[in-house]
């Protein structure tokens, strides 16, 4: 079986479910005869017409009130954020009126709003966001944010085929930057399961997104100058959160660093500390501690980019103050 | 009266039996009111009490022009249109005093609760303007599956100026959507009066920009109210699209029962309800135009008033809500949230907490 | 001097600063001749006359967008919600546009956006609200939640005269239940200090808003029951949050409860937990634990609402928990 | 031509060296942009290059019309208003590269930076829509205060669509802000039509629904752009209020430089360039018309060569960014964030991180 990049996944899981069910509509702006910003619906239009990839004026709380409408009566849209920077124009809606219209409604609503997510793309304070954080207190909300081909394609399935609203974080640096092999066309990936990404002992990172990539590079560069085993636990799922998989890392290995791309304050770690401070509080060996942004909004030159994100050389820098804790 | 486009819709299009419908809707709506004016008076209405005095013809009018499979989204004065589409009194009744057995079983206010298997009314939220996006992804739905069925969405003069409205007016009509947008311009939006949110005389002309026809109406009259909703939802049931509607009409009470109206002035309130009341222009005209006996009507009035009576009872013996009930159904899967640890498995523990004396909020 | 209320500590705030810096503008629905929905401006178009009490058309966006606009140009404009659960229509305005301004184009941006927030009132999904986690990791912006009327007064007067943006929660629950005498018109309470709102030794109980007030009757009733002697610290402010005042308090009673009125997941206990963690890891001799609203959109009907929201009795049993750990 | 309201604006305002002027301006434009498109092959771009070929007629003549204390804010393609309005060739090709001395110290890409003290333009957000809310506030109080000073926001087709645009315009129309709102039509939204943005055939047409007046006008035509914008002007100034201008212009190139223009053909794009280029209609009007030298011209285009390459070599010689400024000015107090604890008081740690590939970005 040939490669298919992350971004190719994401193609082919949109054209696996919209075959397996004609419920599956695509909304957004410019997914069409272009094909999304991204290329990511390129030669849906084609093949399944224009009643099932819809091109929709900017105006991201109405496409998104429609998508969820049309959940109500029956149809699985999928709605394009041309970048995710703009989901923020709809957050009234998901907030307020998806996440809540089963509970206070008895409103069926799946709907998906899926988007190029992330930085270190120099794309500036408008198109490099990670807004998950800014979801997280919104019961009713699913959020998935894979990382690697499988999982972007076989979360993606899952997503469409959930009961409920899912935003679905899709990162803009590994878009064509990572390539795997795929599995059977049937490999859904259910939400709500980590990953564990690298097994490791003496201590364990949980991230997701672009900076398992990174964590990944930091433990195999500690394992070879530091001899140290570093365990390294994709979350995929941000909600829920997959407590299980994050307190059983915890406990065999004592020690957690938390590392993501979205700023320190406020940030998804937070919540994961609490978390294990509160089930796995005898088993830490040293404090939780997180690898995140700069509190600033994201700038652009590169320079400035690379100084407020993550870098590799800062995880290993922390899991080496870890260790010696 | 109002200046209006359109002239009282033929009343040929109604049969005798559709005109005393419309007067018993219109009844059974003030009836209804009153009643729940009264529950409030004696603080068994939880939270805030809106009325729609003086706008039932409105209501009433253009909810009677849709079948029962067509979707609609009605507004916080809507409560006519959905005794129209099937909502019942009791309904309305258990679900203001935040009934166990209420249709949303306490979670939500007032009339903010829907039914899109049967009747076909979609809950809204109080976020002005949210509902038309909503209302536009139904209706794009009907279109695609090629069924003939049109939505219906009810918006104030003050929702006119959300970027929500805005942003599904102009998706629905870029889309052709079946979609009906009334506007009903009842004067105010709390106590701003429309020219204050508008700088345009007339509502109806926003329809331009939208490229959908924009007619306005006398909103007062269930008759022509009714015939230009009909002649919108037929437009829109054979493929021409949205219409905008705006009907021109007058809020008579407050924003809610706590709101005194003190920013309008006595006189043009009683000027309405002496001139322009929905309810007894049409009796005028039913008594005369139509030849409807006055006993016809009275014996209406009698029916409803036993109906909200019954209703009323029922719903009065209906049972609180179940704390531990606020933990279901907020996901599909799993469909009850896990308690919080310090409560233990004591479920019930609420029973023992201090119990906020109630206090209405401000608005809907 | 007379008692006052919540309320009224607001309108003396706003209308003291008024008068103070001609600067100063209101913007909202319904604030003008009807005194906004709750009369926090009543009065004060009178007073002040159209120019500087602004009725506005019903759009969040356009309001807190116009009000950006004004702070460029000098202006200090005060934006009401008519009720803080509005301000989700406003999200993108405030997290890209009103936060970024300084940092991105060095335009000074001091505005404050107000309004009443906050459960316990049967006030349904959409007007009982607490939004502040939302905009916790939004750089650039400021939040204030204040519980007493002199912090009501002071906070307000300190946000109005910040030079950048305030988001100020009213807790809506307080607005006319919270009554007390207040210093001079000049007391401005600076913005990021906590404040000890009691004193103990045994355990902390770390809080902000409504809940502080049933953090106090909490730790009357433990004082009396349990013979605990419980310290009471009110965040008052958010972001930024007061670190040396949480730290200070944990080091000295080794045992911390976090309490709010948001939903426990992705409410603000989380990034609390690890700053307390990552600063006081050594110090902790029990778990930091979380008392919080169920996660759930809050139901309007009084036994549903009581259930889902933190009760004092809550407060109570956690306490005991952590005090017997 | 396009189907207009206007007739080219009466050219006796404009005075000989006013024509001049806009026909530099034009061509500035045109040069700078053609040397971005040099240094973005040159990978010396940092992001994307947003092109505004074609349209520089709309960019110039509507801004032509402010006066230096007028405020204005841009859209991605009036790289020709900025210029205008007083920014330089160098500040623009500082923030193109990234540089450390660029406007925004490298915080913002292309032309997002603004000047509020001295030429008055206002750094737009990529978010579309959101500075029509932002110059309505900025309108509005140079209103409240009684200056004689109005501002300009620059919008496209596309930007219509969204909640905050519809928002602004509405807002600035009930306030009556001295506020021009100028729509650029240029066809297409990135790839969508403008009959897939809006349902209506003309934009102008929203103006009714604010009760504003709406007029359209050919884009490509600076010397009518220029006469219609300068009556909108007139009008704020005086009191008036708002205005909405739909120019109709077309875009050349694609949305960014990564974007070939598939949708739209070969055809279409050569019968704009050869029939209805901005510079191409000016320069023949100005020497027909007009009675300019064509060396005139030419002299014009030789300095405008000289002062771009001016600018690159002094852009090209600027800093790049110091990362740790970008702890910098979040806040008025403290300007400065503190460092993250594992970077130790390594603040220049960042030395030793991989450094992803540039990797240009979509959109603007
Ligand atoms: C987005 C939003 N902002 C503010 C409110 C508060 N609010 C509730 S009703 C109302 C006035 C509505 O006026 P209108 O749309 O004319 O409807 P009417 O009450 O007159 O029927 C306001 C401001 C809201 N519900 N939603
Ligand atoms: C709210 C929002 N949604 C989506 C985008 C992505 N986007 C950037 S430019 C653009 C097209 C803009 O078209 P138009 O307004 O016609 O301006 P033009 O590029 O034609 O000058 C889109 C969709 C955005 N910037 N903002
Ligand atoms: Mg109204
Ligand atoms: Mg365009």
């Amino acid at each position: 079986m040939a490669e298919v990049t992350l971004l190719e996944a994401i193609r082919e899981a949109l054209a696996e479910e919209m075959e397996r069910d004609p419920a599956v509509v695509l909304l957004g702006e410019d997914i069409g005869r272009y094909g999304g910003a991204f290329k990511a619906t390129d030669g849906l239009l084609d093949r399944f017409g224009p009643a099932r990839v819809i091109d929709t004026p900017i105006s991201e709380a109405g496409i998104v009130g429609a998508a969820a409408g049309m959940a109500h009566y029956g149809m699985r849209p999928v709605v394009e954020m041309q970048f995710i920077d703009f989901i923020s124009c709809a957050y009234d809606m998901l907030t307020n009126y998806v996440a809540t219209a089963r509970y206070r409604a008895f409103l069926p609503c799946p709907i998906v709003v899926r988007g190029p997510s992330g930085g270190y793309v120099r794309g500036g304070p408008f198109h490099s966001q990670n807004p998950e954080a800014a979801f997280l207190h919104t019961p009713g909300l699913k959020i998935a944010y894979p990382c690697t081909v499988a999982d972007a394609k076989g979360m993606l399935k899952a997503a469409i085929r959930d009961e409920d609203p899912v935003l679905f974080f899709e990162h803009k640096y590994l878009y064509r930057r990572i390539k795997a092999e795929l599995p059977g066309p049937d490999e859904v990936v259910p939400l709500g399961r980590a990953r564990v990404a690298r097994e490791g002992t003496d201590l364990t990172i949980v991230t997701y997104a672009a900076t398992v990539w990174k964590a990944l590079e930091a433990a195999e560069e500690l394992a070879a100058s530091d001899g140290l085993s570093v365990e390294v636990l994709d979350l995929r799922s941000l909600l829920p959160l997959d407590d299980e998989a994050i307190m059983a890392s915890v406990r065999k290995t004592n020690r957690v660093l938390l590392v993501h791309e979205d700023t320190v304050t406020g940030g998804i770690a937070g919540e994961l500390t609490a978390r294990i401070n509160e089930r796995c509080f005898e088993w830490l060996d040293a404090p939780v501690r997180r690898v995140a942004a700069h509190d600033v909004p994201l700038p652009y030159a590169p320079p400035l980019e690379d100084f407020v994100l993550p870098q590799t050389s800062d995880i290993v820098r922390a899991c080496r103050w870890l260790a010696a804790y | 009266m109002a200046d209006t486009d359109t002239t009282p819709g033929a009343p040929s299009a109604l049969t005798a039996e559709d005109r005393l419908a419309l007067y018993r809707w219109m009844r059974l709506t003030r009836t209804l009111e009153e009643r729940l004016v009264a529950l409030y008076r004696q603080t068994k209405v939880v939270g805030g009490l809106f009325r729609s005095l003086g706008q039932e013809g409105c209501a009433v009018g253009s909810a009677y022009a849709l079948q029962r499979t067509d979707a609609m989204s009605p507004l916080i004065r809507n409560l006519g249109s959905m005794l129209v589409k099937g909502a019942t009194p009791l309904e309305v009744l258990r679900q203001y005093m935040a009934k166990g057995d209420s249709p949303t079983r306490g979670r939500e206010l007032n009339i903010h609760f829907g039914d899109v298997q049967d009747r076909h009314f979609v809950g809204q939220i109080s976020h002005l303007g949210d509902m038309v996006p909503v209302m536009a992804g139904i209706t794009l739905t009907f279109r695609l599956r090629g069924e003939a069925r049109v939505g219906l969405v009810y918006v104030g003069d003050g929702a006119t100026s959300t970027g929500a409205f805005h942003e599904g007016v102009n998706f629905a009509a870029v889309q052709r959507c079946p979609l009906v947008v009334v506007v009903e311009n009842n004067g105010y939006a709390y106590s701003t009066p429309t020219a204050q949110q508008c700088a345009a005389e007339r509502l109806a002309d926003k329809g331009a920009g939208y490229g959908i026809p924009g007619v306005r109406v006398d909103g007062n009259d269930v008759l022509a109210m009714h015939a230009v909703t009909a002649e919108a939802v037929a437009r829109a049931r054979a493929g021409g699209g949205p219409t905008l509607i705006e009907a021109m009409t007058f809020r008579r009470k407050g924003h809610a029962e706590h709101d005194n109206q003190s920013y309008v002035t006595a006189e043009e309130i009683a000027h309405w309800a002496e001139t322009n009341d929905p309810i007894d222009r049409y009796v005028a005209r039913l008594t005369g135009e139509f030849g409807v006996a006055a006993a016809d009507l009275e014996a209406i009035d009698a029916a409803v008033a036993v109906e909200v009576d019954e209703a009323t009872d029922l719903a009065e013996a209906s049972p609180p809500c179940d704390g531990p009930d606020a933990l279901v159904g907020v996901y599909a899967e799993p469909a009850r949230m896990p308690g919080l640890w310090y409560r233990g498995d004591a479920s019930r523990a609420v029973t023992e907490h201090e119990r906020p004396a109630s206090w209405g909020t401000h608005d809907g």
